[in-house]
């Protein structure tokens, strides 16, 4: 408390203020380039907000998986893509009103519920008792993950290989003017294709040849 | 010997055997599909000589478990009301197959297997006890229908066939909760253990409404009956025989078996309604008839009209019960309607055969294609006046017996019913007459009819089985009566008994 | 006091911004890639935020996964975006209608 | 053989001859078809008089037999069964004996026709239907045979199936038949609800019993069941009887080949109704109302039907319109529970109306198939047989004393005066004139045909067969064969005698006593029996009565328009004029009928069908709900834009809509 | 090494198999492809085998966990992998001709099926969220790849772009309505929220807004209204192959999400997640049906009628009774044999380089093929609920769960609107039986393609006749 002012509090209001405001920008940037930096800065604001939370290991996690990982891939399909620009924000302002619409609605509904009776108050969910100083989050997530969760960690890794394939599968082009290893050929070749033997007779001047 | 399981199974593997025959080879369909009707007609020869008429309960009763896990039994039984349908059923066999031995020219095994599986089902339909075996085999009846009308059928026959399948299909599925509930109530497909169980009044009500969505459309009561002359049109004659001759009667076998039985008060109470709409196919059904310009049509309309009485004489029983207090009189309605069903099955099928020969000449059905036909084609023209006779209900011939019964059966309730059932005598008469007049009588019309060809061996055999078949039935309906004597009493039974809880 | 409430809140405005962004978005859909990246990091900070206050890991270690799946995701996604820009030399929303109806 | 044999065989052997001489006609040829037709009826003619015989001689009680039990229901049994009582046997032989003089005729007249076997297997299942009729011992066989006999004259009507006229005639003639028909199932209903049987044996036995009960048909009045009963029954006898307002068939019948003109539309047929209601005394005597009824509409048919025929120019029709009077007499007399009169009146008539008709036909032979009578005249030197039996046949049939006509007509205006009951006087005077206008036509048609100067001539050297006008002859007329004027002579026979031999047996000694039940109150005959003594009596008797000077008045009168002063006919004919319209197109019956009945069906029929049927329940609601189905479906259709951000937008709305209800409503 | 390994042997397996195919590939040359086929019919085969095979753990208890409770194994797991193996042989041996035939034989469509498969088992062994979360992306992930996998195709990768946003953005609503229930609950495990639900009773307002979440993304994959937009696109615009993928193993891993988390998970909030059920199930079948009335594209066609099936299957669901379940169970599975024989039939008369697509395509297929014809119309009956074929017996079973669970009203309309439905079925038949051929279609595939078509068509008829043991099966996966 500084000031009166609860400073977590004010440091969530700062964070959600950014976060709320770069997801606005990310949906009405006019290029997808600074609608995927703004996606960024939405990251970090949530980043932030985990710490605040305490909830490190996640919060280091986004930042590098997303931001680091994801955020590049965005950006770089957008500049491989190199698509004109101009007419791509056409209409946006035309369904502006239903679509602020149909959000307040929703965001009503949900927030409706989830305030109007109160059952998300601190009785219900006490505060979080602040962790202790070497309480390791990164330690306690990963421990409850490789024993609890084994299952869903292997899976996941599958689900990353399964990306792994499917990208490949879609995007890797063959071309005609590349020189291609076939490793089917190569593994399957066979002696006969590699050596020749050539069965000569040997030249040796014949006595009786005329004989 | 399961004979039922039989008269089933062997038209529909039949069905299959001819289907192998595959498209070269039309003569050995042919030949296969005639052999496989004639077993099959010939395997009822044991079903009636070992039928107890005297006894109301099922007989040939075949009963084994099919889908455990929610007790469906393959449960198959006959009583006097199913006996004298798969009677009719197997009769038609062979004579719709040799309807269709010369005009029918492409996908000949098609044709023949779709009419063997749909004997197979319809049998089966008249077979089952048990309330899903019955659904089963009543909705898949319509897919070889389908196929058959919209393959070999008429110019519009897409329309028709697909009108025809939704039509009876809508109507059905309501029947199909309606079992499904049933079976959540009491625990069981029996449907002779849904005949005991008792329901109470909103329940009874909501069931009769779904089961008079299914049958008062396949039999088809007004005015759920636009569907069927666009489908005879359509038809191929066969086709068209099929479904007037036994598909319409699987409506009415319905009613006794489902509507009446299982939910007595309700049909006591609303017997006024269908009462209305049968007397309303009657009359106007009658009025519609006499203007139709297609001879297909106009069968088609007769025939909405003449199961106005199955149903009249169905339902009849409870306005006795009510106006006498005793059920004097219900049976007569009841067998009445039987009796009609059969009739109407001789006599519908005999028509759309001779519209059949005449179409497979002059490929025209219109009335105003022929007159005079008489002249060039005598022997047709005796069965034509013979069977449109019929229809209009002469005495002697199996058309007059069932209107006969239900008439009487109708005055015991109301003057009213009988005066309105009676119209058909005039208006019956009406429109099969002037019909004859257009089409049989007068000089010759055109070229076509000039050059026309009389009936062949093949024709005059199919026609004079049936001509012998109405003028038994007619002559000489005792047999046919007394195979229903004890089902109609156990029937009755059952629905003059409330089984309100 | 900070409150659950308060992250909550966040969250769900997060998520709000980012649904209204993928339909208001009609040019690119880069932004739409974004905008999934957006309502993800609502999820997070909700699980971030429960987590917390109920002092259970669970929820953390679900950020973990969701963080490495939505890399995953972002990979394929970018992908595709490829293979669509090189096939119709655009990313407009709006042109992507060939299939409809 | 004993009793029952035969009595199987009496209908048994016409239908075998009709079916073998019309299913195997090319295999018994034209001689074979007449012969074995004829053998069959001439067979079944010998047993039904032996019959008779052994009634009259041997006394032999009444037959009540079952041949075999149709089919049993609810315990009333449905059975196929002869009652043969005397009125039954008298029936049986008047029916054989006509139908065999019409066959025999029948090789004469249609010697040339290619339809030769077919019509006398017509004619012979004819025979067979008409005794199943007669001899039936139950409502259910009458009606078979009711229905079957109308078949057969359809069918016969018909029977020159190439002519436009005649499918239009008999189409018409079975569907007004039908109404009648009708009528009659609804009656036979009622006797079974009221008696639960359909044996005429157990609902006579029952009549008195519910003689008081009653039925509510509308509303809350209340009817005597037995009123009902016969009124619709009667409604069945006005169809086949040809009573007004349902008698417009039989005068169009008169398409048919004028040997079935006698034997169905004359002589047999057509006595049906009268027969039924004579067997149905038993029910009848006790309701005074339906007998009203039946005795008004007899009258009216006898008078105003009669007087059609003055004006008619058709030989064959003016003896149909004839017939149609005659058996409005019949009728009168049955509704004055004159039964016995009734049948006593449909013998001779069937004798002397056949007469009349084969005599009719054996001109129109001669004639080459002219049947106009303006284009005849004076024919009496040329067909002097036909002639004379001619005149017998009318003389019996204006109700000449001692003629067998005068006999059963006077009994009847008898006991139309003697009778008490509602509308008894208006019957009598209608039945009165009727006498003066049966001569004023019948003496017409004689001079027309027979008498005064030939109105036609004599084309020499055309083909014997050509299709001449009107009035011209490819040879002069001669007397048609032997198988023509034989029959002539034999029904010419009964006709002038039968009447005064069988009157008091028939009438009032009781011989149909078995049959018919009269109340003593009713009981007119019976009173008329007190006033008889004997036959020659009677003839005398009349001399003083009204009805012989009407008949000589009418006989004065056609002598003068139309033997002496033919030039009045037209000058009447001119005056008048409407009186004259109104007879020659028969009171408009047809008129209304076809505008009213034929074309109202019609159009209502095209009205169900295109605006109810096709429009509404078709149009509107089939294919409507598949319209409606298709245009929501396109419209839905039109949500996948194929736009990545209205798909998302659709989800997002999904979710709000569901929060929304859930969350925050609930 | 605990028995966790030998209790997900198959998912094991599957994994080892997908890198195996994934490493063989390159070695392989074009024409020794078949080799990789090989390899992914042997992983279902054995993979059934091993699933099949009465573990000694697993022997006498109906339900085991593993790896600390994150994955279950039970009788509907078993039955829909026994399925997902089935459907997956199935679509590999009609995707050979087609990815022949398109120059994409590699084994890229099958370790990418193979992925997917192990997705979705996991997902259908999901006992945590944070599980059915994975295994979801690992299925999607997959599938997006599947569907773009023809990088020539502009439809493509239309289809896959928009299969990938709406996905992802499916997921992350998913995801928040997981973590709405993870912080009412304060735990990721299924049993324990479930356990915890019953504890904290039914009014918890954060539950209720994750359980809306749940069932917007459960919605979602099983591509019910409104959260459907994907179906049409994805199986119009995908290479047939991979529509055939999508179309079967994946909607089984839908339902099991469904159960996990709505019948597992929150067993409780029934009362709540049966209405949200009721209204999309409704939704689906009356938009469903609808939309594919107008289509003339066959293949758009059976998309529609894909949401409407969806639709039944929901209302399995809805009664929340072992019964219903059981019935939803067997609808999913004959859905995904139904749906396979359909694109597999597609596959075979796609002609050389040109795959079919309009309905038109099929015009007299019984003229020369009659035997195909009647394959398809087998389907197409059996699709419709016509009965004696097995997709009577589907809508049967949900028809008599939801009466059972006393809402007429909803039967009514299921059954009204699968009449609408059987319309645009009637309408593949009338084309290949009532119509006149444009030209013979060569039907040129392999003996196996044919003997695999033709069984799977039969089945239709012979599941049918035969269903008891079917139904016994999926009845007996749910204990009551």
């Amino acid at each position: 408390m500084i000031f009166g002012i609860d400073i977590q509090l004010a440091l969530f209001y700062l964070f959600s203020a950014v976060m709320l405001g770069a997801a606005l920008a990310v949906i009405s940037a006019r290029n997808p380039v600074y609608s995927a930096l703004f996606l960024v800065l939405t990251f970090f604001s949530a980043a932030s907000l985990w710490i605040l939370l305490q909830v490190e290991f996640l919060g280091i996690v986004l930042v590098v998986v997303y931001v680091g990982a994801v955020m590049v891939l965005f950006l770089f399909v957008v500049m491989m893509l190199d698509i004109n620009l101009d007419p791509l924000k056409e209409g946006f302002t035309r369904y502006l009103p239903v679509g602020i619409g149909v959000a307040i609605v929703m965001a009503g509904e949900l927030l409706l519920v989830l305030w109007a009776r109160d059952r998300l108050g601190p009785d219900r969910f006490p505060a979080p008792p602040l962790r202790d100083a070497d309480y390791s989050n990164t330690r306690a997530v990963g421990e409850w993950m490789y024993t609890q969760f084994l299952l869903p960690f292997e899976v996941a890794g599958i689900i990353l290989l399964v990306a792994i394939v499917a990208a490949i599968a879609l995007t890797q082009r063959r071309r005609s003017d590349a020189r291609v290893q076939v490793p089917a050929r190569q593994v399957r070749v066979k002696r006969e294709e590699r050596v020749r033997l050539v069965k000569m007779k040997s030249e040796m001047p014949a006595k009786g040849e005329k004989g | 010997m399961p004979l039922l399981s039989l008269l089933i199974w062997i038209p529909l593997m039949g069905g299959v055997v001819v289907m192998l025959a595959g498209n070269q080879r039309p003569a050995l369909a042919r030949g296969l599909a005639l052999l496989i009707a004639l077993v099959t007609l010939a395997l009822c020869v044991p079903l009636v000589t070992g039928f107890d008429n005297a006894s109301a309960a099922m007989q040939f009763v075949e009963r084994n478990p099919w889908i455990d896990t929610f007790s469906v039994y393959y449960h198959l039984g006959i009583d006097g009301f199913s006996l004298p349908l798969i009677l009719l059923t197997a009769f038609f066999g062979p004579l719709v197959v040799l309807a269709g031995w010369e005009v029918i020219q492409t996908k000949v095994h098609q044709y023949m297997a779709s009419f063997l599986i749909m004997e197979g089902l319809m049998v089966g339909v008249f077979a089952s006890l048990d309330g899903l075996l019955f659904y089963i085999f009543f909705e898949a009846m319509l897919i070889p229908m389908f196929l058959v009308i919209g393959m070999w059928g008429g110019p519009r026959r897409v329309y028709a066939t697909i009108k025809f399948f939704l039509y009876t299909f809508l109507g059905s599925v309501f029947m199909l909760v309606g079992i499904i509930y049933l079976y959540n109530a009491s625990g069981t497909w029996s449907i002779l253990a849904w005949h005991d169980h008792p329901l109470s009044m909103p329940e009874q009500t909501w069931l009769f409404l779904g089961f008079l969505a299914a049958f008062a459309v396949k039999i088809p009561m007004f005015p759920v009956h636009t569907w069927l002359p666009d489908a005879h049109v359509e038809a191929p004659t066969g086709g068209s025989v099929i479904l007037a001759a036994i598909m319409l009667k699987i409506g009415g076998y319905g009613f006794l078996r489902f509507s009446l039985p299982i939910t007595p008060d309700a049909a006591a109470s609303l017997d006024g309604f269908v009462i209305a709409l049968s007397l309303i196919a009657i009359v106007y059904i009658g009025f519609v008839a006499l203007v139709q310009q297609d001879m297909k049509k106009l069968i088609a309309y007769s025939s909405i009209s003449h199961m106005g009485f199955v149903t009249l004489g169905l339902f009849i029983a409870f306005g006795i019960f009510r106006e006498t207090g005793a059920t004097q009189g219900a049976g007569l309605g009841m067998e009445g309607a039987m009796v009609q069903m059969i009739s109407h099955g001789f006599i519908s099928g005999a028509l759309f055969l001779c519209v059949g020969v005449l179409y497979d000449r002059v490929h025209s059905r219109e009335i105003s294609a022929y007159g005079g036909v008489a002249n060039t084609m005598p022997w047709f023209a005796f069965f034509a006046v013979l069977f449109f006779m019929a229809n209009a209900g002469l005495p002697g011939t199996s058309g007059f017996v069932g209107e006969f019964m239900v008439i009487l059966a109708s005055f015991r309730a109301s003057f009213w019913y009988a005066f309105c059932a009676g119209l058909t005598l005039v208006l019956g008469a009406a429109y099969s007459l002037w019909l004859v007049k257009r089409v049989i009588f007068g000089e010759v019309a055109n070229k076509n009819v000039a050059n026309l060809k009389d009936i062949d061996r093949r024709e005059a055999v199919v026609l004079g089985t049936l001509a012998a078949a109405v003028l038994l039935v007619g002559l000489w309906p005792a047999p046919l009566v007394d195979m229903m004597h004890a089902s109609v009493g156990e029937l009755l039974r059952h629905v003059v008994q409330t089984k309100l809880i | 006091m900070l409150t659950l409430g308060h992250y909550l809140t966040l969250g769900a405005i997060l998520l709000c911004i980012s649904v209204a962004g993928i339909f208001l978005n009609r040019k690119n859909v880069l932004i739409l890639l974004m905008c999934i990246e957006l309502s993800l990091l609502a999820v997070n900070m909700n699980f971030v935020a429960f987590s917390r206050f109920l002092d259970n890991l669970d929820g953390q270690v679900f950020v973990f996964f969701i963080l490495t799946v939505a890399a995953a995701e972002a990979a394929i996604g970018l992908a595709i975006l490829v293979v669509l820009f090189r096939n119709r030399r655009t990313i407009n929303v709006a042109e992507l209608d060939e299939l409809k109806g | 053989m004993n009793l029952e044999t035969i009595l199987v065989l009496i209908p048994l052997l016409p239908l075998v001859g009709a079916v073998v001489s019309g299913l195997g006609r090319n295999l018994v040829g034209r001689k074979g078809a007449h012969w074995i037709t004829i053998l069959a009826v001439a067979v079944s003619f010998g047993l039904s008089f032996w019959l008779l015989y052994l009634q009259i001689y041997e006394g032999l009680a009444t037959q009540d037999i079952s041949v075999y039990t149709w089919m049993v229901v609810e315990g009333v049994t449905f059975e196929i069964g002869f009652l043969v009582d005397h009125l039954t046997s008298l029936m049986m032989c008047v029916v054989t004996f006509v139908s065999l003089m019409v066959h025999i005729y029948t090789i004469g007249y249609m010697a040339d026709d290619p339809g030769y076997q077919r019509f006398f297997s017509y004619i012979n299942l004819f025979t067979f239907a008409m005794l199943m009729l007669v001899m039936a011992n139950n409502f259910m066989q009458l009606f078979f045979g009711w229905e079957a006999v109308g078949l057969v004259s359809y069918l016969l009507i018909g029977f020159w199936f190439k002519r436009e006229t005649a499918i239009f005639a008999n189409l018409k003639a079975f569907l007004v038949n039908r109404v009648g028909d009708f009528g009659f199932l609804l009656g036979i209903a009622a006797v079974l609800v009221t008696f639960n049987s359909l044996d005429y044996a157990t609902v006579f036995a029952a009549a008195p019993e519910v003689a008081g009960d009653t039925i509510s048909i509308v509303g809350g009045a209340e009817w005597n069941i037995l009123t009902v009963i016969c009124i619709c029954l009667f409604i069945g006898a006005m169809g086949k009887s040809a009573q007004a307002p349902l008698h417009v068939w039989l005068p169009d019948s008169m398409e048919g080949p004028t040997p079935i003109s006698a034997l169905i539309h004359a002589a047999t047929m057509v006595t049906a109704g009268i027969f039924m209601v004579a067997r149905m005394s038993p029910l009848f005597e006790h309701s005074d109302a339906a007998l009203s009824f039946v005795m008004l509409i007899g009258a009216f048919t006898a008078l105003a039907m009669g007087a059609i025929g003055i004006v008619q120019n058709d030989i064959k029709r003016v003896v149909a319109y004839s017939t149609l009077s005659q058996l409005g007499y019949m009728t009168v007399a049955l509704g004055v529970s004159a039964y016995s009169a009734a049948i006593f009146h449909l013998m001779t008539h069937a004798f002397f109306k056949a007469l009349l008709f084969l005599g009719a036909g054996s001109v129109i032979i001669a004639l080459h198939h002219q049947q106009d009578m303006r284009f005849m005249g004076g024919l009496r030197s040329y067909l002097p047989v036909t002639w004379l039996t001619a005149w017998a046949g009318t003389l019996a049939l204006v109700g000449f004393p001692l003629f067998s006509g005068f006999y059963s007509k006077d009994a009847i205006i008898e006991a139309v005066h003697l009778s008490e009951r509602f509308g008894s006087d208006l019957a009598y005077y209608a039945v009165e004139a009727g006498v003066f206008i049966t001569a004023l036509y019948s003496f017409r048609l004689l001079y027309l045909v027979f008498h005064g100067p030939e109105r036609f001539e004599v084309v020499h050297g055309v083909d014997p067969h050509a299709h001449l006008p009107d009035g011209q002859l490819a040879h002069e007329p001669h007397e048609p064969p032997a198988v023509v004027t034989v029959p002539l002579v034999l029904l010419a026979i009964p006709s002038v005698l039968i009447g005064y031999f069988t009157i008091e047996p028939v009438l009032f000694g009781g011989w149909l006593s078995d049959a018919i039940v009269v109340a003593p109150d009713n009981d007119v005959v019976a009173e008329l029996g007190q006033a008889f003594h004997g036959p020659l009596a009677m003839a005398l008797h009349a001399l003083q009565t009204p009805p012989f000077w009407l008949m000589l008045g009418g006989f004065a009168l056609a002598t003068v328009i139309w033997l002496l002063r033919p030039s009045i006919a037209a000058v009447i004919a001119q005056r008048a004029g409407f009186l004259y319209r109104w007879l020659g197109h028969k009171y408009y019956f047809d008129e209304f009928n076809q505008k009213v009945f034929a074309n109202g069906a019609v159009k209502l029929g095209q009205s169900l069908w295109q605006r109810a049927d096709a429009g509404f329940i078709d149009g509107w609601l089939v294919n409507g709900s598949a319209k409606l189905v298709q245009a929501v479906a396109a419209r839905v259709r039109r949500w996948q834009t194929g736009l990545l951000y209205d798909y998302a937008f659709s989800m997002i709305i999904g979710l709000i809509a569901i929060l929304g209800v859930w969350v925050v409503l609930l | 090494m605990d028995a966790s390994m030998l209790i997900a042997a198959p998912e094991l397996l599957v994994l080892i198999m997908a890198c195996v195919v994934l490493c063989v590939d390159p070695f392989m040359e074009d024409d020794r492809r078949g080799i990789i086929h090989l390899l992914g019919m042997l992983t279902v085969v054995f993979a059934a085998i091993i699933t099949l095979r009465h573990d000694p753990l697993v022997e006498g208890k109906a339900v085991v966990t593993a790896f600390n409770g994150m994955f279950v194994r039970d009788g509907m797991g078993d039955t829909l992998k026994l399925f997902a193996y089935a459907t997956l042989a199935l679509v590999f041996t009609y995707a050979k001709h087609f990815l022949r035939s398109y120059q994409l034989f590699s084994a890229d469509f099958y370790t990418l099926s193979l992925f997917s498969l192990l997705g979705v088992m996991l997902l259908i062994s999901a006992n945590s969220l944070v599980m059915v979360y994975l295994g979801l992306e690992l299925t999607s992930l997959s599938s997006y790849a599947l569907v773009a996998l023809n990088r020539a195709s502009t439809r493509g990768s239309e289809s896959a772009m928009k299969y990938f946003v709406l996905g992802s953005m499916a997921s992350a609503l998913l995801l928040y309505g997981m973590s709405m229930v993870y912080g009412a609950t304060g735990t990721l495990s299924l049993p324990a929220i479930a356990d915890a639900v019953r504890v904290a009773g039914s009014d918890d307002v954060l539950l209720i807004v994750g359980l809306v979440f749940l069932v917007v993304g459960i919605a979602f994959k099983l591509g019910a209204v409104p959260f459907h937009m994907w179906v049409p696109d994805v199986y119009d615009g995908a290479p047939l192959a991979a529509t055939l993928f999508i179309a079967t193993v994946p909607k089984l891993a839908a339902f099991a999400m469904a159960y996990r988390l709505l019948a597992s998970g929150v067993p409780d909030l029934h009362g709540d997640w049966q209405q949200m059920v009721a209204v999309l199930a409704v939704l689906s079948l009356v938009v469903g049906n609808l939309a594919a009335i107008m289509q003339t594209n066959i293949r758009r066609l059976l998309a529609y009628s894909t949401i409407s099936h969806m639709g039944f299957v929901l209302l399995g669901l809805l009664p929340g009774s072992a019964y219903g379940y059981g019935a939803g169970l067997f609808y999913i599975v004959v859905y995904a044999l139904m749906s396979a024989a359909a694109f597999g039939m597609l596959i075979l008369l796609s002609g050389e380089g040109r795959a079919v697509r309009d309905l038109d395509d099929l015009k007299g297929l019984n003229q020369h093929n009659s035997w195909y014809a009647a394959v398809m119309a087998m389907v197409m009956f059996s699709m419709a609920g016509v009965p004696i074929f097995v997709g009577f017996f589907a809508k049967l079973l949900v028809i008599k769960a939801v009466l059972d669970a006393g809402m007429l009203g909803l039967a009514l309309l299921a059954v009204v609107f699968s009449v609408i439905g059987a319309f645009y079925y009637l309408r593949v038949v009338k084309i290949m039986y009532f119509d006149e051929p444009d030209g013979e279609t060569r039907v040129s595939v392999p003996v196996d393609f044919r003997a695999a078509i033709s069984l799977n068509g039969l089945l239709m008829l012979g599941l049918g006749v035969f269903s008891s043991s079917l139904i016994a099966v999926c009845m007996e996966s749910f204990p009551s």
